[in-house]
């Protein structure tokens, strides 16, 4: 089996292989690109509590870098375990526990203002991310409880230090009784 | 476990009723005390509108609907309210709030309250506002305010009213005692209900194990005869008297999943509930009383009364000639979806419809539980046609969207499926948490995409602000240039 | 009849582990779905390989012939899969681009399949003319999609249930589909 | 006065689990009585080697699970698998096979899938397919029935007796008088042979109904299918599927070729046809759950088992039939979910 004779098996698998390589080249360059739908399905999993404390701003960046493959799935303290748990099932990964690095799971709180403390300086009012609170200049403060999402972002501002945080009981768990 | 062809699954169960129907109906006595809970078991409570050591007549409101403000709760007794506070709750595992009136027996009734005069001529949305005020409800156990439901009926132009007769339960026989010893209060409440609903024809139904009850319903019906009411009997099998299931036994619509039956032109109410009607439009008393059966081996006396809501459980045990032994468990409502009260010192409230002293005899316990063997025993009985064996083991799994897809929010807690279940599995139990789980999780994403909503307009408005800043900082330097230039 | 169905157990086995140990590979979402993508993956194999053996088999006839290169054949088909499951990934995408979006790496896995069962099948049989080739390699392909549907299924349910920490995930995956083999064997024909 | 509360609902009626297993035991007697008849006291030994390996193996692997072995040793499931298994086997079975094969149905079959109600196949056809795989020659030897009087009920025992110890017994009994192929096993090789059903009926293995001994064991099982079947422990749909999945194609090819296909009756009462039918396709664990699942089940079956017995290579195909189709169990309940109420009719 000399080498010139194994000349036409190679030419012929080379000719074919051009040309199939051509087809796939050209067929992968029609091809629709791919859509960013998995960062928004990412999205709409997380609690939208836009806290930070996954250390990314809001929700949306952490999601987007979840999408990139830039950050891990357990580190949205709000969130907790039902988060993680629903993220390892969208991205077939193995769900694992909280980063420690972000703090334990947090159970859903809302913030609470001391009105007798509260001096109107309204510097919360900005700070927090959902319009939450309501008041104005020398007027008293108060959080709208069913709109605040206990992100916690309105305590440093406050010079006075008049809001607290309360936890919220879970959802009204009595059983559902229908007719 | 033979079924009539009309109502394929379901059980055939021992009615344990005849020792309770045979007494007639006896009016119970005035509590000292009444006790009215202000959630008289629909699940929302009403708000007070009294406070302690007001003095109240018969009828005077007591609790007003937090948000259509109507007067649903009124004063069973005259007397003076002691308290307004928190007591052990019929029907959450807690306490809730009560209004405690001692009774100072002079029974004097508001002057507010006449009969309605030819309320049959009246129009519809104006005899809805006064049931509105009324404070009459389901009596079949729901307890919801029946005015919202004729409010929804006569808007969708509901064709055809059924009257739930059908009291498919053990142990449970007040509407049969109803019916017959008041069929003409039910014929009126039924054209009452025709109505106010604008429904077009009206079926009472009832199970034809109850025979007494149809000959009384045709005895009324002849000597005041109306084309527009027809009485006709239902296979007696459990739960026949189920909403969705009668409401297709007898027209043979299915209610849509997910929707209510006044979307599909219907309306079911209770033979009880029509009777309340008919005495809100002929006494003009509110609803505060009520027919309830004590029953079970665990009573001397079983039988039905006549009670005021808020009397003390009790006082109407001890009016049947009291305990006999102590009774292992009191039950409010049927053996299948009855729930097991902590204390006998609870008020009457609209939902008990059965009250049993159920001594061993009564009860059989469900016993260690084994894993599903997949008999398929629970799937032949479910009368919603799910697959009870496939539900469970995702309820349990804790897959709830899974739990959706078999059919969790179709299951009407009817408890057939744990009846026949040999592994003894807490079926019924373990559906209602996974329901709550999945209320608790749809009210979790409802908030975060609210939140979503509130962060973004948040962002867009702080660029806006930052925007018109920009903007005058440029037009306030180009004005001081052209000023500075001309 | 035994001998296909028995390849096509041991290549939805493959499938199987590719799928579920290696996690890139892990249809994304909810696990109700794995029977779906499998039935993607199947589908994806049932028009893959009867097109790839059917040009092989012309290839083969009419290059390969007469240059006395028929030993080639196989390596040819293997081209061919190649290519046609990169097409067919392609296409998915253009075609249903959340369900291609689910199924990650969706285009080797699929020429791993066609592959195996080409090598396994279509070859063996000495295949006279061009109709049987692209008739065994669909039979091949059909009976492949049955059988990974079914197994996928099974396992999905087997998962499901409280299985001992030693046999969990590989161990009752090999048991359950040693059982299956076992039927397989018993339809052996005479 | 205060009182404890509980969940509704408060009155549960029906039977339990053990009571449902011991119930089809009580519906295995007439067939065992029928099988002890026929083929000599061989079942009594493989039972009495079956049970015991049965509940010993349950023990030993609930209490490598950290289960309270006592609730699930009194459910009485593994009694039923052993009893299905030694009714499957041959009596003749020398006794650390049948042991085997209890144990490989129960530790692997059963517990390696999670125990009671989560084994996706039927734990007795686990144990008698590895068995028939493993040891093809022991596990076809069967007696010959005590119908034509050629032998007594005695000359059975000792047989029995020496093939159970394997050979370790000092009694040495002339074997080729007393066994032979069962009634199939002669059908398919006189087939192979080119003899008409003519002749191959008239040989001694075939009774009236169908395989000699075995028409009356496929009676008595058919008996206490009727059984369960009042007590309501069965549903209807997989028997009455299964039958017809068989029955119909095996009268369809007789009635085109009668000289070689057996009718559909000989079909109904040889082989373990009635047995598979009431006893071993109904078990529910392994079985589809819905009752339209059940019948495509149980007619699925009894197609295979036909095919099998026509174009297979082993002689009785129940246990590869119901293996299979226990594999296709999640397939099928995927697809066959009864209609919902208030849901679409699609």
């Amino acid at each position: 089996m000399t080498l010139v004779s194994t000349l036409p098996g190679l030419l012929t698998l080379a000719a074919l292989a051009a040309g199939l390589g051509g087809l796939l080249g050209w067929s992968a360059a029609r091809g629709p690109r791919d859509s960013g739908s998995v960062a928004e399905r990412i999205d709409a999993l997380l609690p939208q509590t836009q806290c930070g404390r996954c250390t990314y701003a809001r929700c949306k960046p952490y999601a987007q870098a979840i999408a990139a493959g830039e950050a891990d799935i357990n580190r949205c303290p709000p969130g907790g375990e039902l988060t993680i748990r629903a993220l390892a099932d969208l991205l077939g990964r193995d769900p694992q526990p909280l980063a420690p690095e972000v703090g334990p799971a947090q159970p859903p709180q809302v913030a609470w203002i001391d009105e007798a403390r509260c001096i109107g300086c309204a510097r919360c009012i900005p700070a927090c991310p959902v319009d939450a609170i309501v008041g104005a200049q020398k007027f008293t403060h108060t959080v709208i409880a069913a709109h605040c999402t206990g992100c916690e972002l309105c305590l440093p501002p406050c010079p006075v230090d008049c809001i607290e945080l309360r936890v919220v009981e879970a959802v009204d768990e009595r059983l559902h009784r229908a007719a | 476990m033979a079924s009539a062809s009309a109502f394929p699954a379901g059980l055939r169960l021992p009615a344990h009723k005849s020792e309770a129907l045979a007494p007639a109906i006896a009016i119970a006595p005035a509590p000292s005390q009444a006790i009215v809970s202000l959630d008289q078991g629909s699940g929302r409570a009403a708000l007070p509108c009294v406070e302690a050591g007001e003095r109240v007549r018969v009828g005077t409101a007591i609790g007003i609907d937090p948000e259509t403000r109507n007067r649903v709760l009124h004063a069973p007794v005259a007397g003076v309210i002691r308290a307004v506070e928190p007591r052990v709750s019929a029907t959450g595992t807690g306490h809730g709030l009560c209004v405690v009136i001692d009774n100072d027996g002079t029974g004097d009734r508001d002057p507010a309250l006449e009969p309605i005069d030819d309320a049959e001529r009246m129009p519809a949305p104006q005899w809805i506002e006064c049931l509105a005020n009324s404070g009459v409800v389901g009596l079949g156990g729901a307890a919801f305010p029946t005015a919202v439901k004729l409010a929804a009926a006569l808007a969708r132009e509901a064709t055809h009213l059924v009257l739930n007769g059908a009291e498919c339960e053990p142990w449970i026989c007040c509407d049969d005692a109803l019916m017959r010893a008041r069929a003409p209060r039910i014929l009126l409440g039924a054209r009452l209900l025709l109505r106010a609903s604008g429904a077009g024809h009206c079926t009472i139904a009832v199970e034809d194990d109850k025979p007494e009850a149809i000959a009384a319903l045709k005895a009324a019906f002849s000597s005041q005869p109306d084309e527009r009411i027809t009485i006709r009997a239902v296979p007696a099998v459990y739960p026949a008297g189920a909403e969705r299931q009668l409401l297709t036994t007898i027209t043979g619509i299915e209610v849509p999943s997910g929707s209510v039956p006044s979307q599909s032109g219907l309306l079911c109410q209770n033979v009880g509930t029509a009777a309340a009607v008919a005495d809100f439009a002929v006494t003009g008393e509110p609803c505060i009383r009520r027919i309830v059966t004590i029953n079970g081996s665990g009573v001397v006396r079983p039988g039905n009364l006549d009670a005021l809501i808020g009397t003390p459980i009790a006082e109407l045990m001890a009016h049947c000639g009291g305990y006999r032994g102590t009774p292992e468990r009191l039950i409010a409502g049927g053996p299948l979806t009855g729930r097991a009260l902590p204390d006998d010192g609870i008020g009457l409230t609209k939902a008990m419809n059965c009250l049993v002293a159920a001594s061993t005899l009564d009860l059989a316990p469900r016993g260690a539980e084994m894993p599903c063997i997949r008999c398929g025993n629970c799937a032949n009985v479910c009368p919603a046609g799910l697959l009870p064996q496939q539900l469970q083991r995702s309820a349990q799994a804790g897959e709830l969207e899974q739990a959706g897809a078999w059919g969790l929010l179709d299951c009407i807690e009817c408890a057939c499926c744990d009846y026949v279940c040999p592994s003894r599995i807490p079926l019924t139990q373990r559906f209602c948490e996974a329901k709550s789980a999945l209320a608790a999780r749809e009210e979790r994403l409802r908030r975060a995409g609210d939140a979503r909503w509130r962060f973004e307009r948040h962002q867009a408005r702080l660029q806006a602000d930052a925007e018109a800043e920009r903007r005058a900082f440029d037009e306030a330097r180009r004005r001081a240039r052209n000023d500075g230039a001309s | 009849m035994a001998e296909l169905l028995l390849l096509a157990l041991g290549a939805s086995l493959v499938n199987h582990f590719a799928v579920t140990s290696l996690p890139g590979l892990r249809p994304v979402s909810g696990p109700g779905d794995r029977v779906e993508a499998a039935a993607a993956m199947g589908v994806a194999v049932l028009c893959v390989l009867p097109l790839a053996s059917g040009i092989a088999d012309i290839v083969a006839r009419a290059v390969l012939a007469p240059l006395a290169l028929g030993n080639l054949d196989t390596l040819v088909l293997m081209l061919l899969v190649a290519t046609l499951a990169t097409l067919a990934d392609t296409l998915l995408e253009y075609a249903r681009p959340r369900l291609h979006e689910r199924l990650r790496a969706f285009a080797p896995l699929l020429a791993t399949n066609c592959a195996v069962l080409g090598v396994g099948f279509v070859r063996i049989e000495q295949r006279p003319s061009l109709f049987e080739s692209f008739g065994y390699g669909a039979i091949a392909a059909g009976v492949f999609a049955f059988v990974l549907v079914l197994f996928t299924a099974l396992d999905e349910r087997v998962d499901a249930s409280d299985v001992p920490r030693a046999f969990r995930g590989a161990p009752i995956a090999l048991v359950s589909a040693g059982l299956v083999a076992l039927a397989f064997g018993g339809l052996g024909t005479r | 006065m205060r009182f404890e509360t509980a969940a509704a609902p408060h009155v549960i009626a029906g039977f339990t689990v053990p009571r449902v297993m011991f119930q089809v035991l009580l519906a295995l007697l007439p067939v065992s009585v029928a099988h002890v008849l026929v083929f000599g006291p061989g079942l009594l030994l493989q039972l009495a080697i079956a049970c015991p390996t049965a509940l010993a193996c349950e023990a030993v692997a609930l209490r490598w699970r950290g289960h309270a072995a006592g609730s699930f040793l009194r459910d009485g499931s593994v009694l039923v698998t052993a009893a299905l298994l030694a009714l499957c086997v041959t009596p003749l079975l020398p006794w650390w096979l049948t042991a085997a094969g209890v144990a490989a149905a129960v530790l692997l079959g059963k517990h390696a899938f999670g125990g009671l109600g989560q084994n996706a196949f039927n734990p007795a056809m686990v144990g008698y397919a590895a068995l028939l795989v493993s040891c093809p020659a022991e596990m076809t030897r069967w007696p010959l029935p005590l119908v034509d009087g050629a032998h007594s009920w005695g000359d059975l025992a000792t047989l029995t007796v020496h093939s159970f110890y394997a050979g370790t017994s000092a009694i040495v009994p002339p074997w080729d008088a007393y066994t032979g192929a069962t009634a199939l096993d002669s059908l398919r090789t006189g087939l192979g042979q080119r003899y008409t059903m003519g002749e191959i009926l008239a040989q001694p293995q075939f009774g009236a109904l169908g395989g000699a001994g075995f028409q009356w064991i496929n009676v008595a099982a058919l008996l206490g299918g009727a059984f369960l079947l009042a007590r309501g422990i069965v549903r209807w749909h997989i028997p009455v599927a299964f039958l017809a999945g068989l029955l119909l194609p095996a009268a369809v090819a007789h009635g085109l070729d009668p000289g070689a296909n057996a009718g559909p009756l000989f079909h109904a009462f040889s082989g373990a046809t009635m047995l598979g039918a009431c006893f071993i396709a109904t078990d529910p664990v392994s079985a589809a759950t819905s009752d339209r699942g059940r019948v495509v089940y149980g007619f699925c079956i009894g197609l295979l088992v036909f095919l099998i017995r026509r174009w297979g290579v082993y002689p009785d195909g129940v246990a590869f039939a119901v293996l299979l189709m226990n594999a296709a169990v999640p397939l099928i309940d995927r697809y066959t979910v009864p209609r919902i109420h208030g849901h679409p009719r699609h």
